[in-house]
């Protein structure tokens, strides 16, 4: 069976930098896997190499078989690969409503002549995409907050906001980055929570976090890089023993 | 603020475009001959549209105090009720003032120097109810506004749009009182070929329909008498680096230079064709007949010619016009200002003989005869130009502008 | 109180100084020596300021009234149920807003039977919707994408050479023009688009700029497409002979048609995933792309959309007046309709028809005002002279107004008079 | 009788489009600078440039009326009245149009700039002069009249000036930016002006200084120009400011010698034109050129790709 994404010896450099080197990487349906190392480990640059707002300078990538690699991210997107965003992007002059109404708009059909008329068939569909809408919303919690404008949300109810604008997309893969950065320990109890509903959905997950606990509670599968260079990659217990993860995280010293 | 002046400020606009549609509807009386006035009043060619308009006005004035200086040059044919004709002086049946017994007033118009404009003033002019239109001053606004005069029917006449397309469109109401392109551009070209006794030439012009229309004129008649065109460039009117052009003049041999355009380059190519130590001959159109051009090129600059209508300094006739212009406006003429006064007094003499206001006969007489004008005498060919053009060519002499003594 | 004042009276005494030379002084040249004096001319700067004694008086206005409202709440009450604050909101609404340009071009036909607009009024008119249509054609890209164009009126000018020159050989009904200028037109800012929406958005800026102005030198050059005195069609009565109205009022009421139809095509298209995709490229880009939007294909309809849609204007600007020429794509052009779209409202196809509106018929209606008070003979009796020949030199002075209108919106009103007020947050802090 | 391609044409040429691209490297050298520092096009720019020019001779009428025709005296404190002068309508440009606006979204100050540069040339129209105005040649007549002779090409004394002040000022501008600590400061502010402000960076003084000497040297071009060309009028900064911009963009905006490579090609591509097909598609070229370059080099000839921070 084919895996739902599989990475093959993907690199990514940066004038001399190599930020990410021969990833590989093998993500299975239902699953959650975290991607974790220090800072700067390219962590964020292997997303971006993923969504396709860089072009890898080498390597594959193959979303449930077939080869995104250089794609534009809109094309990565309908491919059903979506994502969020450290620095959370949202459309601050958008309401909440109408910021999940946008990531709709590859399932939506776009023939002039229903829009420009108005057509039944037209309406039924502004509607669909309407309580579809409401419906993310619902499931992230942000129902209530449908006619707020995006900009003036809480920080963690905009975190929430783009993931059910990433669910928008109706994603197979979904690519998380850091979504409990910055919450208090209440919020990101329920972020986790949010997290494994939507592995519930169906859906595979891949995530980048700091919180440890976090990332050992809910992943099924952990990389860790270091430098771009991936040096561990398994199941979080095994990880958590890793030699190479522990001198990573610590240093030098007190690993030996 | 925005909320309290908003509505009312809009209330404002709203009203006063109404009221001014209405208004202007209701303005006129029946009383008065409307003539339109209508020129460049904006912009940088400001000075020379206004004057140009102002000589009109002064004409205007002159008819309405029934103290027209050319009036005893006006003698016109008057057809007595027993059929018998007899000549009879302006004067004697136009003593009250004004024509047809009327006073004449004027609409002036600014039409910036842009065609749409122009058009629009043309419209205004035509709904305003005026007889006969005096304008444009650029060729770019003229052309396209003589469509609209003829289409309802206005003599127009233009004291200074030299471009030919003018005439050629075929309009029966269309004419003009200055020279043509191409009668220009064939005095400059048989100067520089027969007087100056040249054979190459190089030709720059300003792109426009003047100063290119000015320079194929010239090119045209000076290959015609077999001498070669050996450069024939355009330049951006808002140009004012030459020297790359200046180097290739330099180099293509040329013995004499033509620019077709306005004083404002002109000028300035002058100099720098001096600075570089190209001391041919700099020729131009009525375009640099300016002070300015002289003020840049010095006073004293040698090897300079200009066309342009004859020199009026020196006709007698002229002098009552140019002091009362001086005393009217302060100011000395523009290069314009006799051709608007004559254009003025051409459009009223004949309809003053025509005795009506009706285009088709206003224009039968002035096809039909000469008209006496500071300029001298002006008769109209078919398509509504002059059949004399007047063209003679100046220089530069103690810092004034003067025709050269073998012309005429 | 004077702490609070002193950095604007500093700001002003620094203006003043710097100012000064050009406000008081002229240049003296002496030809003969080639030297240069200067002459003190008082006379000349009290003139400017007469001149824009006006204008001063109403921006006076403007800030008491601002100042009053602040402090003791004058028009609160009346601003709280006013239509302008729930203008979003009625804008938004889906058959309001046809009625809007309907009234402002369609009431002058009306009154044609009775002999109420002239000519020129309704050439006034018909110039006025062809701004508007440009302004909201322009507001596609600028205010909704979020992509400025420098040079639309390239556009405007080259629908109009399409017209012209093919005019010159082949003849077109008049209904079929307008349809082949939208497509070539939109073509044109396809190709054009293509190469340049990969730019930066300021790049884009001078690269359309630099398109209008090459355009424009290209037709000055071009001896088939009649150099500088453009191409003058030998028939303009293409748009005549309907219904027994003469060529300016069938004009009038294709404009008003276009206009229409215009505004109608934008509004379905903004409130469609289309126009909120264009949106969301204008707040987000990486984010736009990320949720599944075609940036580029997105970018390049509303860019070629806006691009068909000014052809269409020039189109009609050929057929009215029978002539185009490459005066049509000069930069004030453009200028001028970004200027629209600017004090209308970004983003809002109802701000720049108001815009549009504003800007091009208060300069003319002050223009004629003097001469309109002057035929009045109630008015003329009523206003003074001086205020009369005040409005007569303000349209002068309206390059120097825009210039000022320019700033003014950007740094106290950037969403426009009729924007919606979320913009203004979306434009000071980013 | 020569051949309009003959060799000593050609250098002249040649010479002529060097002489036209240091005008428009004087220019562009202004606008690479603003944007380096604050990534915005400073489409007043253009302006300043103009009004550096009018206050030139305005100066010059003033102390030829106080003390006499005094070329080099009158001449030098004309042009350090005009850096004075331009440098503080910079100044107030920035306070006034950009300040507030340094965190809008990109269209706002842009906007705002097109609106002041507009404002300005309508002053300049309405309060100076509608028609061009000439530079005083007594004053300049010693530039332009003398020359050097290499081979069968005069250089004036005037095109050298504006050749070496070009570079000049490049090599001051790379200096300062490159070797100097206010050069590092002005390179913090460019990167991330709050973070600069946190060091310790006058991040408004710094942006005030870069409009002050970016201002200042519009000046200096601005009275070359008017000498070289005789010719002042109030538009005269928006056509050398889009070419100059244009020469920016070519070269790569924000990099110092890339603005004076764009604006050498432009000026060469200019005048060969003008030897090749006449000058008549100067424009043209100048757009087609910009358009290629655009086309195959986004960046520009010497612009560094610089990444999108996500």
């Amino acid at each position: 069976m084919t895996p739902l994404l599989e990475t093959r010896s993907l690199s990514k450099t940066f004038g001399g930098l190599k930020a990410v080197q021969n990833v590989d990487l093998r993500i299975e349906a239902n699953r959650i896997v975290s991607v974790i190392g220090p800072n700067g480990a390219g962590k964020t640059t292997f997303f971006n190499c993923l969504s396709g707002i860089y072009r890898p300078d080498g390597g594959s990538i193959l979303l449930e078989g077939r080869d995104i690699t250089g794609r534009p991210p809109h094309q990565v997107c309908q491919l059903g690969l979506s994502r969020t965003f450290q620095n959370i992007r949202l459309f601050p002059e958008m309401t909440v409503l109408e910021n999940v109404l946008v990531a709709q708009f590859q399932h939506r059909s776009l023939s002039p002549l229903p829009l420009l008329l108005h057509s039944p068939h037209f309406c039924a569909q502004e509607k669909q995409s309407r309580d579809d809408a409401l419906g993310f919303l619902d499931f992230v919690g942000l129902a209530q907050y449908a006619d707020t404008l995006s900009s003036s949300l809480a920080y963690g109810l905009q975190r929430r906001l783009e993931i059910a604008r990433a669910l928008a997309t109706r994603p197979r893969l979904l690519l998380l980055d850091e979504p409990a950065a910055g919450m208090n320990p209440q919020e990101t109890i329920d972020m986790v929570r949010l997290i494994s509903s939507i592995r519930d959905r169906g859906l595979a997950i891949l995530l980048i976090e700091h919180d440890m606990k976090v990332v050992m509670t809910i992943s099924d599968d952990i990389l860790v890089l270091d430098h771009g260079v991936p040096i561990a990659h398994g199941a979080p217990d095994h990880v958590r023993k890793d030699p190479q993860v522990i001198k990573a995280y610590l240093g030098e010293e007190i690993s030996n | 603020m925005r909320k309290l002046f908003l509505w009312p400020g809009l209330a404002l606009i709203v009203v006063v475009g109404v009221a001014l549609t209405a208004c202007q509807k209701s303005g006129g009386g029946g009383d008065t001959i409307k003539i339109g006035l209508a020129a460049v009043e904006s912009g940088s060619d400001a000075q020379i549209g206004s004057t140009m308009l102002q000589g009109s006005q002064i004409a205007v004035d002159e008819w309405n105090n029934n103290e027209t200086p050319l009036k005893t040059y006006h003698i016109v044919t008057e057809t007595k009720q027993d059929g018998s004709q007899v000549q009879v002086k302006l004067d004697e049946w136009n003593a009250k003032g004004g024509v047809l017994g009327k006073q004449i007033e004027t609409i002036s118009l600014d039409d910036e120097g842009k065609p749409d404009k122009a058009v629009n003033v043309a419209q205004t002019l035509v709904d305003d109810g005026v007889v006969g239109v005096l304008g444009h001053l650029n060729s770019g606004c003229t052309i396209p506004a003589s469509r609209v005069y003829n289409q309802a029917g206005i003599i127009q006449i233009t004291p200074g749009s030299t471009n030919p397309q003018y005439t050629e469109q075929g309009y029966p109401y269309a004419f003009r009182i200055c020279g043509r392109d191409d009668q220009q551009g064939a005095v400059a070209g048989a100067f520089l070929h027969d007087q100056l006794k040249l054979n190459k030439i190089a030709i720059l012009h300003n792109k426009t329909a003047y100063g290119e229309g000015l320079a194929t004129e010239v090119k045209k008649t000076f290959e015609s008498k077999g001498g070669t065109v050996v450069v024939f460039d355009g330049i951006g009117q808002d140009e004012n680096d030459y020297s790359a052009n200046v180097s290739k003049i330099k180099g293509s041999g040329a013995e004499a230079f033509f620019w077709g355009g306005m004083y404002g380059q002109g000028g300035p190519l002058c100099v720098k064709m001096r600075q570089a130590g190209v001391n041919i001959p700099f020729v131009s159109g009525d375009g640099c007949f300016d002070q300015s051009f002289i003020n840049t090129v010095g006073a004293s600059a040698p090897d300079v010619y200009l066309s342009f209508g004859r020199d009026y300094h020196k006709i007698p006739a002229a002098q009552p016009f140019l002091d009362k212009y001086k005393a009217k406006y302060g100011h000395d003429e523009g290069a314009y200002s006799v051709y608007g006064y004559d254009a003025a007094n051409v459009l009223l003499t004949a309809i003053a003989q025509a005795q009506t206001t009706d285009a088709d006969k206003v224009a039968a007489v002035m096809k039909s005869r000469a008209f006496d004008t500071i300029l001298g005498q002006v008769e109209f060919d078919a398509k509504g130009d002059t059949k004399t053009s007047g063209f003679v060519i100046w220089t530069i002499k103690d810092g004034k502008l003067q025709a050269l003594p073998d012309n005429p | 109180m004077l702490t609070r004042w002193r950095p604007y009276l500093l700001g002003l005494l620094g203006l003043a100084t710097i100012t000064f030379p050009f406000l008081w002084l002229q240049l003296a040249p002496d030809f003969a020596k080639n030297t240069v004096g200067v002459t003190w001319t008082p006379s000349h700067a009290l003139n400017f300021f007469g001149d824009l004694s006006t204008v001063f008086v109403v921006a006076l206005l403007i800030w008491l009234g601002n100042l009053g409202n602040r402090h003791f709440g004058w028009g609160r009450a009346l601003a709280r149920n006013s239509v302008w604050q729930k203008a979003d909101h009625l804008w938004t609404d889906y058959w309001a807003w046809l009625i809007v340009p309907l009234l402002f071009l369609i009431i002058p036909l009306n009154f044609r039977s009775i002999g109420f607009v002239s000519t020129s009024t309704l050439g006034l008119l018909t110039f006025a919707g062809l701004y508007m249509i440009l302004a909201v054609g322009l507001n596609i890209t600028v205010g909704m994408t979020g992509l400025l164009v420098l040079g639309y009126a390239g556009f405007y000018a080259f629908g109009a050479y399409l017209f012209a020159l093919t005019q010159q050989y082949i003849y077109f009904p008049w209904w079929m023009a307008a349809p082949l200028a939208f497509i070539f037109g939109g073509g044109a800012g396809y190709l054009l688009g293509l190469p340049c929406l990969r730019l930066r958005g300021d790049y884009l800026a001078i690269v359309t700029l630099g398109f209008a102005e090459a355009f424009r030198e290209l037709m000055r050059n071009l001896d088939f497409a009649g150099g500088d005195k453009g191409i003058v069609l030998k028939d303009n009565s293409i748009f005549q002979g309907c219904a027994g109205l003469t060529n300016s009022q069938v004009c009038f009421a294709v404009t008003a048609f276009a206009l229409v139809a215009t505004v109608f095509l934008v509004q379905r298209l903004f409130y469609s995933p289309v126009g909120r995709a264009w949106i969301a490229i204008r707040e987000n880009e990486v984010a736009a792309a990320a949720v599944g939007v075609p940036v580029v294909q997105m970018k390049l309809l509303a860019f070629s959309l806006s691009a068909a849609i000014a052809a269409v204007a020039g189109v009609i600007y050929g057929a009215k007046d029978g002539f185009v020429s490459p005066a049509m794509c000069e930069f004030q052009q453009s200028i001028m309709v970004l200027a629209m779209v600017i004090l209308g409202g970004l983003g809002n196809s109802y701000g720049a028809l108001f815009g549009a509106g504003l800007l091009y018929l208060v300069p003319e209606y002050l223009k004629v005002l003097p001469s309109a008070i002057q035929n009045n003979d109630a008015l003329a009796a009523i206003v003074p002279s001086f205020i009369r020949d005040s409005f007569q030199h303000l349209s002068d002075y309206r390059w120097l107004l825009f210039g000022a209108v320019m700033v003014i919106m950007m740094l106290y009103r950037p969403q426009g008079l009729l924007g919606s007020s979320r913009r203004k947050t979306e434009m000071l802090h980013r | 009788m020569t051949d309009p391609s003959s060799s000593s044409t050609l250098a002249e040429i040649i010479l002529d489009g060097i002489s036209r691209g240091a005008v428009y490297a004087l220019v562009a050298l202004g606008y690479t600078m603003v944007y380096g520092v604050l990534g915005m096009i400073n489409f007043a720019h253009g302006e300043i440039f103009m009004i550096g020019m009018f206050a030139c001779v305005y100066a010059i009428g003033l102390f030829s009326m106080a003390w006499g025709d005094h070329v080099l005296i009158n001449l030098v404190l004309g042009v350090l009245l005009a850096m004075v002068f331009s440098a503080a309508y910079g100044y107030a440009n920035e306070r006034i149009a950009y300040r507030r606006l340094r965190k809008a979204h990109v269209l706002a100050p842009l906007t705002s700039a097109i609106g002041i540069s507009t404002f300005l040339q309508y002053f300049i129209f309405l309060t100076v002069s509608k028609e061009k105005v000439q530079f005083p040649r007594y004053y300049s007549d010693f530039l332009t009249t003398h020359h050097l002779t290499l081979g069968s090409v005069e250089i004036t004394y005037l095109r050298l000036a504006i050749l070496g002040l070009t570079f000049l000022i490049m090599g001051g501008l790379f200096y300062l930016i490159h070797y100097t600590r206010l050069g590092i400061a002005l390179r913090a502010t460019a990167q991330d002006q709050l973070m600069a402000s946190l060091v310790g960076v006058p991040v408004d003084k710094i942006i005030a200084f870069t409009f002050i000497l970016g201002s200042a040297l519009a000046a200096v071009a601005g009275v070359m120009v008017a000498m070289y060309t005789n010719v002042l009028v109030f538009d005269a900064g928006y056509r050398v400011g889009l070419k100059a911009f244009t020469a920016a963009i070519l070269g790569g905006i924000g990099n110092v010698p890339g603005a004076v490579l764009g604006a050498m090609i432009l000026g060469l591509t200019e005048a060969l034109t003008t030897l090749q097909f006449g000058s008549e598609w100067n424009d043209v070229s100048t757009f087609a050129v910009l358009m290629l370059v655009l086309l195959l080099r986004p960046r520009g000839l010497l612009g560094e790709r610089v990444a999108d921070k996500v």
